[in-house]
């Protein structure tokens, strides 16, 4: 039993606000809140001058998978500024934007995050994926698995076929072990296949008589009737064009009112023909948000400096070389979906990085329901997650963005709204951005709150007028009960828990789709799949 | 005789033959500069995988200087000079890889031999070996966008591959032969070649000036089809390099001065606004 | 003694795989490791014929191998499964890269061992 | 008698639709296999194996013992190998080398090391199998002699197979090679161009200089006419979806990393025109999943140091051909390779120098110089577990016969547990 007191307490799902309260963990959960003079504590943490937060959550990022590993060995010369040592404790590694997969495990844990979940699992690698995220220690994690341009999937809502995309989302779910439908440009990734894209949400793919449209309304439609406790996670089309609100936009109605959760929205709120006349549409992209509770959002925020870029998102990586001229990875998946490297510094100094730094911050500002706005990087494409206290700190404080702002080009200034943009979040409502919204958004009940019962994913940081400086490293961070982390050290190399769905409603398409899987795939569809046996902790949540 | 008892100089000498490579990066007038002996002694340093103390691997004399003496085989000692910012580092020996790599300033005279990595992405200073030098000499790492981006190496002995790779800025001259893919990926800066070369000189570069002397070169390397001629003239940039480095003291014959040299343009394949300056005897 | 300059090309080989799973000191892969390739028309020319040893050396060291005629070599071109016996004319110099030059070596053929 | 699926552990192909029929602890027959995955198969006879000490009969605790104090007693020990072995395996070896301190590298030093360091400067477009199967008209082998190295490779992904997108197979696809020998593989293309040893580089610069519409003063270029490379230039820039396959005769030729980053370069140019990727020949079967478990647990994947507690990446510095030739390590464990018969002997020779552990499944080279040796079952055969395709795709290795000796992961935990009882 541990009795963590003194503490000021922020847990918005239970409503509790910067009280000091005692809270008592046993058996790694949450056994009691408050006074509870019948328990013995063999261990008590004084948190005295100290927040007591829920394990942050980490809706979406790049942490593990092909993606990620070609990512990693493209860039020797990333890891060398940032090398870490083994110690008796933990493994060694390196860090910046594309961290080793332990270095990952340790320093989410020791800015209090507890759980991570991987953006883009692409089908016929998903043991790839799971075999790195066997090897990130510490942290909870589930993977978002790639749909928007399966090949079974286009062909079955060409035929108009929709039971059987349902049972065929159905069956890849379990059969990946991912955790809910990830679209990535949807139509566009399979008509990168001949080198082309769509260009809007009514174009028809290469291949098949589908639009982008189509294919969302439908798949939002499926995941709300599996019930999947997550959303559909949508990368939407024309990502980083100028002019692109317009689609993000048509992309959100088309899920009439099925849930929907945009993520990056940052690279997908421009307004502008070219580069030349860019600006922040994300005013026109949150009025939709804030007037349509289906939806929610992730900001994608960028931050300036040097990172690595990586989406399934083919054409755009390849536009990206284009216009960068750095070196560009590709790596088409087959019978499913694509992905693209590029490394890329944004620049202070640009015009367009300066916009594309104030449209994340204007959208999380503008939101109306902190409920459905999540603060993310799209690690590492926007910057590597290690830059979150530095954000947290821009939206806790004008000052600190009217720093920033001083430093960009003047021309930016008229392209964006940040400046006049007076809002400055609370602790509490940082807590509900990081905590309790995802929580809630991954569809989980013991997770992202305090109250008894709940799994004892406990962050205690250090009070420090610099908020940066207070979400950069834990004072004491419980995972399932265990102190894992001290003065933001880590004391011990545990292994989180992979979340999963299996929602049970595959059918027989396993056999339907077999002939054809082993005529255009070059696997056998029973070497397809996960096995349990990858999952060291698996944990299937249920649906519905 | 060695440095012992002059002023401001602080000599090392490895106290045994090294079998396993070291790594010494400490080995840098930035830190020895306001150091007692005892804390120049205890700075660390790695025999293979055993963290160890400067003192247990040298003899060291001396203290507190920017002037630092090596003398003796420091074939297998890496990284010496790397990241200096200023002073001297003079090397009576041959010295390991990596040597100067990344230094910002300062000048690294060495009188043997020099391994490979030789001022690898080195941003200013300079480096002088007598001897002859391994691979990639001002050359970026692998994975970077650019090599040595300032400062200047001068080589009296051969050299291997890919001297200044995607160099940006700066002077390489190299006095004996070189290897393969002299100034592969250059962006710009100077690389001046007195004597034979390997195959393929500027693949791929963008901007920047290679110039071959041939010196004793009976069998030139054919260039690359994707350079082509463009005029033979009398290049005044060169002549204020050629006379820069005579005045630094590196062997330069009068008649390069003032000859005429065939200019081709390339790599085609990249922006092809690099040029190949070739002596005309 | 006379001989012939030669570019030795390494490779792989399918009965070299096959031999090799058969076992490294198997008769199969002994065999097909120490056979050296030559085209027909500088076997003709130079008097060889299938099976016949021939010592091949260069800076790094020698060896006798056994000659096979080719189709598909031309002139100048000596081919020789990977093995230990082809690696012994191998320069392990990497151009700093890690990785030995094992294709278009430098040798020379020698018709008596 | 009962069939198993099986996955065959040879090439990079990885070919997971074997079935083997089995019976009393004998293979009688491999369905699907090419002639080297049946011969691997059915000549498995791990029983004559025990382990060695200075090449006598010794206990495994004994090996275990004596291997822990090589590695203990090292100052610059070297790991070694790890291309023959399961991902599993491949984890430990990597927690060993940081624990000791060591350096770490794999037999990809000596195939497509020189194919990382190409796309670690300029990058790879590149894709899965399935896609060449599925929409390739144009298939370019550079250097590479698949019909002999990767047997099935032809029919199963990039010249015979009917695809999604090419329901016509071998008629949907021109094939063309470009070697030095007119391989195997040359004869089963529609066009051969026969290039001069040591050229390729010069090759693809013109053929990038062509690509950019620039004029050549040339006529022929590495014994190639410069008309026939314009044809191909065409043909590159007019397919639907091309693909250059390319191997060793890249990669060990004079400009090694050099020629591919060239190689990547045209493909990426390419892309202007046309869908175009690149897709190297990785040769042993998990040499892929080395890079890949090497990469995430490190950051790089291969050329690794561990000496300062964290890890170092230089190919050239920490490259085992290098390292031995410098001769820099003062111990070695080797796993699932035998560099004794495939590294330069000037290279190779030095492990006779210094103490040496071996760890295989066979009776190797290197086992038979080694210190002490460790016979193990063999992954993909008496063990299951993970290993990558060539093109990264993670495949099941299945279990088919027992084996009496314990696995690479289980002896590599056996000397680790025995280090850290100190």
């Amino acid at each position: 039993m541990i009795r963590i007191t003194k503490g000021k307490v922020y847990d918005p799902i239970n409503g509790i606000n910067g009280k000091e309260l005692d809270i008592w963990v046993d058996g790694g959960k949450i056994v009691q809140v408050g006074d509870a003079p019948d328990l013995v504590a063999e261990r008590i943490i004084d948190a005295e001058g100290c927040i007591v937060m829920p394990g942050g959550i980490d809706i979406h990022s790049h942490i593990a998978g092909g993606k990620v590993n070609l990512g990693r060995k493209l860039r020797p010369e990333d890891h060398r500024k940032d090398v870490v040592p083994r110690t008796e404790t933990t493994r060694s590694g390196v860090g910046h934007s594309i961290p080793s997969t332990f270095v990952t495990g340790y320093r989410y844990a020791q800015m209090g995050y507890t759980m991570v979940m991987e953006a883009a699992m692409p089908p016929l690698t998903a043991k790839h994926t799971h075999e790195e995220l066997h090897d990130i220690p510490i942290i909870d994690k589930g993977s978002y698995t790639l749909m928007g341009n399966n090949h079974f999937i286009l062909k079955f809502i060409e035929k108009g076929e929709i039971e059987k995309v349902k049972s065929f989302i159905s069956w890849l779910l379990k059969t990946t072990k991912g955790y809910t439908i990830k679209i990535v440009n949807p139509c566009g990734v399979e008509s990168w296949k001949w080198g082309k894209n769509v260009e809007n949400i009514d174009q028809q793919a290469a291949d098949y008589a589908v639009t982008p449209r189509q294919l969302i309304s439908i798949l939002s439609q499926i995941a709300d009737e599996l019930g999947l406790p997550h959303s559909i996670h949508l990368h939407c089309n024309n990502i980083g064009v100028p002019g692109n609100y317009e689609t993000t936009v048509e992309s959100m109605k088309a899920t009439g009112t099925n849930r929907v959760h945009v993520t990056h929205a940052q690279f997908n709120s421009y307004g502008g023909k070219g580069w030349a006349d860019i600006h922040s549409k994300a005013r026109e992209v949150v009025e939709y948000v804030n007037e349509h509770p289906n939806v929610t959002f992730d900001a994608g925020q960028i931050v300036f400096g040097d990172t690595t870029t990586m989406t399934a998102d083919g054409p755009w990586q390849y536009r990206l070389y284009l216009l960068s001229g750095n070196k560009w990875v590709n790596a088409d998946v087959e019978m499913e979906t694509s992905a693209g490297i590029v490394p890329y510094t944004f620049r202070k100094k640009s015009l367009v990085n300066a916009v594309q730094w104030a449209i994340g911050l204007e959208l999380m500002l503008l939101a109306e329901d902190p409920w459905r706005a999540f603060m993310t990087t799209d690690h590492p494409n926007g910057g590597p997650f290690t830059f979150y206290p530095q954000i947290i700190k821009l939206l806790m404080s004008r000052a600190a963005r009217e720093e920033m702002i001083a430093q960009l080009p003047r021309r930016a200034l008229e392209r964006i709204s940040l400046p006049q943009i007076t809002r400055e979040y609370s602790l509490y409502e940082i807590a509900i951005i990081t905590r309790a919204a995802p929580s809630k958004l991954l569809g989980l009940h013991q997770k992202g709150h305090l109250g008894v019962g709940a799994d004892a994913d406990i962050a205690i940081y250090r009070e420090n007028p610099d908020v940066e400086k207070v979400f950069s490293s834990v004072q004491y961070l419980l995972k399932d009960g265990e102190v894992v982390v001290e003065n933001g050290i880590v004391l011990k190399s545990t292994s989180g828990r992979i979340l999963y769905v299996d929602p049970g409603e595959e059918g027989d398409i396993e056999e339907y789709i077999r002939e054809e899987f082993e005529k255009f795939y070059t696997v056998t569809l029973d070497g397809y799949g996960v096995p349990e046996n990858y999952l060291e902790r698996g944990e299937c949540v249920s649906c519905g | 005789m060695s440095g012992v008892g002059e002023m401001n100089e602080i000599l090392l000498r490895p106290k045994v033959e090294f079998d396993v490579p070291v790594e010494a990066e400490v080995i840098s007038p930035d830190l020895f500069a306001e150091k007692s002996h005892e804390e120049i002694g205890s700075l660390p340093v790695f025999l293979g995988n055993r963290k160890m103390c400067l003192k247990d691997l040298f003899e060291i004399e001396g203290q507190s200087s920017t002037n630092i003496v090596l003398e003796g085989d420091f074939s297998r000692v890496k990284k010496i000079g790397y990241g200096m910012s200023r002073g001297k580092i003079h090397i009576k020996g041959n010295v390991g890889m990596h040597t100067g790599a990344t230094m910002k300033g300062g000048e690294i005279i060495v009188e043997g031999d020099a391994m490979d990595w030789l001022g690898a992405e080195m941003n200013g200073g300079l480096i002088w070996v007598k001897g002859s030098v391994g691979h990639f000499a001002g050359a970026s790492y692998w994975g970077s966008k650019h090599g040595m981006n300032r400062g200047m190496i001068l080589i009296e002995g051969n050299t291997g591959n890919e001297v200044g790779k995607k160099m940006r800025r700066g002077t390489i001259a190299i006095k004996g032969k070189t290897g393969d893919f002299l100034g592969v990926g250059m962006i710009g800066g100077t690389i001046l070649a007195f004597s034979e070369t390997g195959e393929r000189p500027g693949a791929e570069m963008k901007r920047g000036s290679i110039v071959l002397f041939l010196e004793n070169c009976t069998n030139p390397p054919p260039l690359l089809p994707t350079f082509t001629y463009n005029c033979t003239y009398s290049p005044t940039f060169l002549r204020v390099y050629l006379k820069t480095l005579r005045k630094l003291g590196f062997p330069v014959k009068e008649e390069y001065i003032s000859g005429k040299y065939r200019r081709y343009n390339g790599d085609i394949v990249e922006l092809g606004k690099g040029e190949i300056l070739i002596y005309e005897p | 003694m006379k001989s012939w300059k030669f570019l030795l090309i390494t490779g792989r080989s399918l009965k070299q795989g096959q031999a090799a799973e058969q076992g490294k000191f198997s008769p199969e892969y002994i065999n097909e490791t120490t056979t050296v390739e030559i085209g027909k028309e500088d076997a003709e020319k130079l008097g060889l014929s299938d099976g016949m040893e021939v010592k091949l050396k260069n800076t790094c060291g020698e060896g006798i191998f056994h000659v096979r005629i080719s189709q598909g070599l031309p002139s100048g071109i000596l081919f020789i499964p990977y093995g230990p016996s082809a690696n012994l004319l191998i320069p392990a110099e990497t151009g700093g890269t890690g990785m030995p030059g094992c294709k278009g070596i430098d040798v020379e053929l020698l018709k008596e061992r | 008698m009962e069939t198993i699926s099986a996955t065959c552990p040879f090439c990079g192909c990885l070919c997971d639709d074997i079935q083997i029929v089995v019976e009393n602890g004998k293979v009688l027959e491999v369905k699907n296999g090419c002639s080297i995955s049946k011969t691997l198969f059915t000549h498995h006879d791990p029983d004559d194996l025990v382990p060695q000490i200075e090449g006598k009969k010794a206990s495994l605790e004994e090996a275990l013992d004596r291997a822990a104090s090589i590695i203990r007693q090292a100052r610059f020990p070297l790991v070694f190998g790890l291309s023959m072995t399961s991902c599993e395996a491949q984890r430990k070896a990597v927690e060993l080398a940081e624990f000791i301190g060591g350096n770490i590298d794999s037999t990809s030093t000596f195939c497509h090391g020189p194919t990382t360091l190409a796309m670690q400067s300029v990058g790879e477009p590149t894709c899965t199998l399935g896609e060449i199967k599925n929409r390739a008209d144009l298939v370019v082998f550079w250097g590479c002699n698949p019909v002999e190295a990767h047997p099935r490779h032809i029919a199963r992904y990039s010249v015979s197979p009917k695809g999604l997108f090419n329901p016509a197979g071998r008629r949907g696809r021109t094939v063309v090679t470009v070697d030095v020998r007119a391989t195997p593989t040359a004869r089963v293309s529609d066009i051969f161009l026969q290039i001069q040893p040591h050229k390729d580089y010069e090759v693809f610069e013109v053929l990038r200089a062509l690509l950019k519409g620039k004029d050549l003063r040339i006529d022929s270029v590495g014994g190639i006419p410069l008309d026939a490379l314009k044809d191909l230039v065409n043909k590159m820039k007019s397919c639907k979806f091309g693909i250059i396959l390319f191997g060793m005769g890249l990669t060990m030729t004079r400009g090694r990393h050099l020629n591919i980053e060239a190689a990547i370069s045209l493909v990426r140019d390419l892309n202007q025109f046309t869908k175009f990727l690149i897709i190297p020949m990785r040769g042993h079967y998990n040499v892929t999943g080395a890079d890949a478990v090497l990469t995430w647990q490190t950051g790089y994947p291969y050329a690794l140091n561990f000496s300062r507690g964290y890890p170092q990446y230089n190919p050239g510095e920490f490259t085992t051909v290098d390292l031995l030739r410098r001769k820099e390590v003062d111990a070695a464990l080797i796993l699932a390779s035998d560099p004794m018969a495939s590294l330069p002997r000037q290279a190779s020779s030095y492990l006779e120098e210094i103490p040496f552990v071996v760890l295989d499944c066979r009776k190797s080279y290197s086992a038979s110089f080694a210190t002490v040796f460790i016979p193990v079952a063999a992954s993909g055969v008496s063990i299951s577990g993970t290993a990558y395709r060539m093109d990264g795709v993670p495949v099941l290795l299945k279990k088919v016969l027992d084996s009496p000796h314990p696995t690479d992961e289980q002896v590599l935990d056996g000397i680790l547990k025995r280090l850290r009882q100190r």
